[in-house]
């Protein structure tokens, strides 16, 4: 079972304009940088994209906001990006925006086989507005719909050609639940490596969830925010 | 005068007990974590998938895959685990965070907060700040009891669209410290150099001051 | 005569397609796993937490930690992964398992299944079958076309407790082969030696027979 | 933040007669053998067992059976125990059946703090008798309740004194999602290392999730079904 493509143009092949995208990573952090270059070559459009942060003006998803590729954005926290700032206000862009955590469970219930679930956050704020409530054990919640995409889009640190795949530190974030919500899911990673080389009991996302996976390249993994202290 | 942002997280320290597991939201909640008693062992959880977040990393030695919450660079403690954000959000959801501080732009005296957008000025987004105070058990807020312009951020209702409902449990400004209990803020501790007088006349929302309020010892 | 145990093993591994996720039942399902053909490659699931299920492993080297869903020993094999019971039957709710292959009771010929419990007699419960049944996208019955008692199996509403409910879609018997559509059992193979008039004799649910019903091939 | 005690009886100490416990396991593969054996010595009884299976007659839950201390059994298959069977049949043991997948999702929403979720399996069945149905997309399912616990008990492989935990090949199976579960938590580990010696990318259950953990001894590990090829 080889799911292994060339190159990022290749796995994105499938991808056309107005689908619907998911694409792993908090802010910069877990980034598929190569399948999101392929996409700007490839200039697909009129996307909807499911990612918590939306990128930085000129890296991550900025560069597709740049070529204004994305109709709309479901995400949690977008600041740092001026020119998605600009499209927002100038309406231009769709933009939901959901709680971190729900939009989490939302996209991990699809993976799950969940149609829905009952999550807590937002009661009683605007992000309540239209939706179901209902209290259990006294406790108000919201109806959330688990979240579906045409493809999902995730980076991992190693992979293997049955598509299995191992994360590195935060940068694992919301990788593994899209991973699960993709109709095709989409894994680039820094280092494919032989099958059998990863110890079955350390896999994160077990391949059955990828579809094509391939080794990418020339990462610049950018650091939003370099803090650092001295020695001593 | 009232204290400095350092101040307000140095107050905050003291809140923590031993086992705590504890959520730093961005800003001054962050500058906790620079004041933890000796003696007292709490794990910071950050909620990108974290448990056991260490302190900035030596210069040179930062690691784009290992950041905070904010973004920041960090590092891992022994005994750090990492987990996906659904993980994530699910222990806090479950209870498991003891407690949770973060910022606010504005805490009504019912315990409502708003701190994630401005109508027309400001698109941010809520980030896990929505999850994080629906959940955890005891939330305190950190921040300065008034706005730029000299208004009050202690209010009867919030006027900024609400993170959450009946969540906060505390607040402590650059002037005092502030359980909220049903009558509203309840001061338990003025800022040193800070009167009383000072804290009605900048607190909008319904104020209790009892007979013992003290002066805030570090 | 009819095929034995193996034999309908045999017949249904040629249901298997190249890249299928497969997760077969205990009984004659796990048997199908012995006769899956040249050039087709199959990743084996057991819902107890494993996909690539490998062959069982050679004596003396049994380990209490790795067992099926039936609770046999057995082994892993390269790219194998494990993982909890959420994430196992996260999988199979999802779809994301193409091929189900499981015994029954009784398969009504709407596609309802019974294989769980026999009121008064029998109440092992009902394992992870109702989950597979339930999500399964593909679901092949294998199972004697009669019970002991020489009564079909096959029939037009199940007696005892349903497992699931118009979700089978293939049903593999000593006697022949049968797809399940709109107007019932459509017999598409017959077992070599068995006539059609012994299927039309012991099917007691609404039975279709093509005129061009083949023997079956191995 | 040091979680360990000494042993399973002093893990087990705040149990009480009519508690309702979650206990780990898949058969006989990965279950807590000495909190069990801790029980069968405390005596309690009146208990309410969440747990995949009820052991064999003379090993695992089993044990807990023959003392009657079980009241009533929460489980997904409870085959190959002559006792439970009788106690069953007499009337002197509840039980609930409940399919393997909901039983495991309904720990895990219980650790994710979700108080229901919508569940495909047993709709159309006696399962669903009782239970709210609703349609998502064309399909039936049953809303399905969290589990709560006032204890939960697990067996890991390797765990540390702040309760992370990594559990062997398919010894994992129910014991991560009741780890998240139980009011308390309890975790035997069959090696108890030193804090930093688990990498943090490869904890299965982090020690947030645990109380009491302490180093577990004399593991039987039965094989229910001992299956083997021979060489060549």
């Amino acid at each position: 079972m080889n799911k292994v493509v060339a190159n990022a143009d290749e796995a994105i092949k499938g991808i056309e304009s107005g689908m619907t995208l998911m694409l792993g990573g908090f802010g910069l952090c877990g980034i598929p940088e190569n399948c999101i270059a392929a996409l700007v070559r490839k200039g697909v459009n009129n996307l909807t994209c499911i990612s918590n942060n939306a990128g930085v003006d000129d890296f991550g998803i900025g560069l597709m906001l740049q070529q204004k590729q994305v109709k709309k954005m479901i995400s949690s926290y977008v600041g740092e990006n001026a020119e998605f700032e600009r499209q927002l206000l100038s309406g231009e862009l769709e933009v939901e925006l959901i709680p971190q955590g729900t939009l989490a469970t939302r996209c991990m219930a699809s993976g799950y086989g969940m149609p829905a679930v009952y999550l807590l956050a937002g009661v009683g704020t605007e992000v309540a507005e239209g939706k179901e409530v209902r209290n259990f054990n006294g406790k108000d919640y919201l109806l959330e719909y688990a979240f579906d995409s045409d493809f999902a889009i995730v980076k991992a640190w190693k992979g293997d050609a049955q598509g299995n795949l191992v994360f590195k530190d935060t940068a694992r974030n919301f990788n593994p639940m899209m991973a699960m919500a993709g109709k095709i899911t989409i894994a680039e990673v820094e280092e494919l490596v032989p099958v059998g080389e990863l110890h079955p009991n350390e896999i994160h996302t077990p391949g059955i969830y990828v579809h094509h996976i391939f080794q990418g390249k020339d990462y610049e993994k950018r650091i939003e925010q370099r803090t650092t202290r001295k020695k001593n | 005068m009232g204290l400095n942002k350092e101040q307000i997280a140095q107050r905050i320290a003291k809140e923590l007990q031993n086992g705590f597991y504890v959520n730093l939201g961005i800003g001054i909640p962050t500058l906790v974590a620079n004041y933890i008693p000796d003696g007292v062992n709490v794990v910071l959880q950050s909620e990108n998938g974290l448990l056991g977040m260490g302190p900035f990393p030596f210069e040179g030695e930062e690691d784009a895959d290992l950041i905070n919450a904010g973004k920041q660079t960090i590092t891992t403690l022994p005994g750090s685990a990492f987990f996906d954000s659904a993980m994530s959000f699910g222990m806090i959801r479950a209870g498991k965070v003891d407690l949770t501080v973060l910022g606010a732009m504005e805490v009504a005296d019912n315990g409502d907060i708003a701190n994630w957008k401005i109508p027309g000025k400001m698109v941010k987004g809520m980030g896990g700040a929505m999850d994080l105070v629906a959940a955890a058990k005891n939330i305190i807020v950190a921040m300065q009891h008034t706005n730029p312009k000299g208004e009050s951020k202690l209010l009867s209702k919030c006027t900024l669209p609400l993170t959450g409902i009946k969540c906060v449990k505390k607040v402590v400004t650059d002037l005092g410290v502030f359980d909220i209990i049903a009558d509203g803020f309840r001061c338990l501790e003025h800022a040193p150099g800070v009167t009383l007088d000072e804290i009605k006349a900048k607190t909008a929302g319904r104020l209790v001051i009892d007979d013992d309020v003290k002066e805030m010892v570090f």
